[in-house]
């Protein structure tokens, strides 16, 4: 499946881009998407615990299964106010 | 004014005071952010507010309802997204209750799960030309807060 | 603006944000006490302010001062006296500092502070046409406050 | 001596007016005006305690010594906010 990440704030930085595609296995969990994303992009692998991902307006557990063409957001620490 | 919670551009606090008080509220509290000229021992022009839209609204809209059942208020919050300048509004927080106590209890609760719970980041822009994502708090759900 | 921190009738709250944040101020808190449409179980329909003017005066002053020396803040009190309906503002306390702790702290301390210690009686209006003072405290001076 | 006390708040119920002229003898202190006022009217005198006395803008101790045709400020327990 191919699916597209946004990335939001700091992690535009880490990733080079505000968008990343990503062609994972059948099957595949945000789990398996931060860990692809984490090989790619070292700068998020240090910070890998610290991201959260969202689907729409969720927040997903990294055991949530991806659907092809599906739309991932990370969402590295906030610093709004 | 637009229902939405995120605005672009800096906010003008003076809207969210326009709305008459209850006439069982005796206390209005209010707490404004705004953009500071330096950070760090750095000189700061300005801060870009980015957010996760469609989260942000909703984290937004769960700390007024959390808050008003917490503390027995109406409370309102509002951020700006889009580049302000030093001075600009950046979150305000208006609440409105029967009396002081909750009021401010429950104006600095909704600022501080704000700062935990919305997915905002602050890109903030220097003197020198340069610019950085602040380092932030992992996000967190506004029940946890 | 008038500089008289007393004012004749319900207070405007925007008259006091209409001043631009300072540079170095990153929050703003401000505090509001309004008229409610009841009090201990009686419908209330307004209420008159009566001030001692020249002692109030010094006083709000002083807790200006005051606040600023002990919170570092920029702190403006004003209050109303003569007939105020139901809603309108008696009372407005704006606070501008470096971050919210200060803000809110020195905000709150402003409100409990000048309950305390400016001669001001409330003479409440009910419904049924009685009216009475009510019931306050000794006064103190801001120093003890 | 004769002073001028002005009675703010619930002080002008208990006293019937805004304005009370006092004759005291020579050398008389707030705290002879008190007394004095606490002997005309009750309702007073069951509250002296809780009662501060201003000249001007300052608040002035039951010792301070007045002057003929001072003006003194009855400051009951107060209510603002």
């Amino acid at each position: 499946m191919r699916i597209t990440v946004e990335c939001h704030g700091a992690s535009q930085r880490w990733c080079g881009a505000e968008l990343v595609n990503l062609d994972l296995g059948e099957a595949a969990t945000v789990a398996d998407a931060l860990g692809r994303l984490a090989e790619r992009y070292p700068e998020l692998a240090l910070r890998r615990d610290t991201v959260a991902v969202a689907i729409g307006d969720d927040i997903v557990a990294v055991t949530h299964e991806l659907s092809d063409g599906e739309r991932i957001a990370l969402i590295p620490p906030v610093s709004g106010g | 004014m637009s229902t939405s919670r995120l605005r672009k551009g800096a906010l003008n606090i003076a809207e969210w005071l326009a709305q008459p008080m209850p006439p069982d509220c005796g206390g209005l509290a209010v707490f404004a952010g705004t953009v500071r000229d330096v950070h760090e021992g750095r000189a700061v022009t300005g801060i870009n507010y980015h957010a996760h839209a469609a989260l942000a609204e909703r984290r937004l809209a769960e700390i007024e309802a959390e808050a008003a059942q917490r503390f027995g208020a109406q409370v309102s919050v509002a951020h700006a997204v889009g580049e302000l300048k030093v001075g600009d509004a950046s979150v305000v927080i208006v609440v409105r209750s029967g009396h002081r106590a909750e009021a401010f209890a429950a104006c600095r609760w909704a600022i501080d799960t704000l700062k935990q719970t919305v997915p905002i980041w602050k890109e903030e822009r220097y003197a020198d030309g340069a610019a950085r994502f602040l380092e932030g708090t992992p996000i967190k759900t506004v029940k946890e807060s």
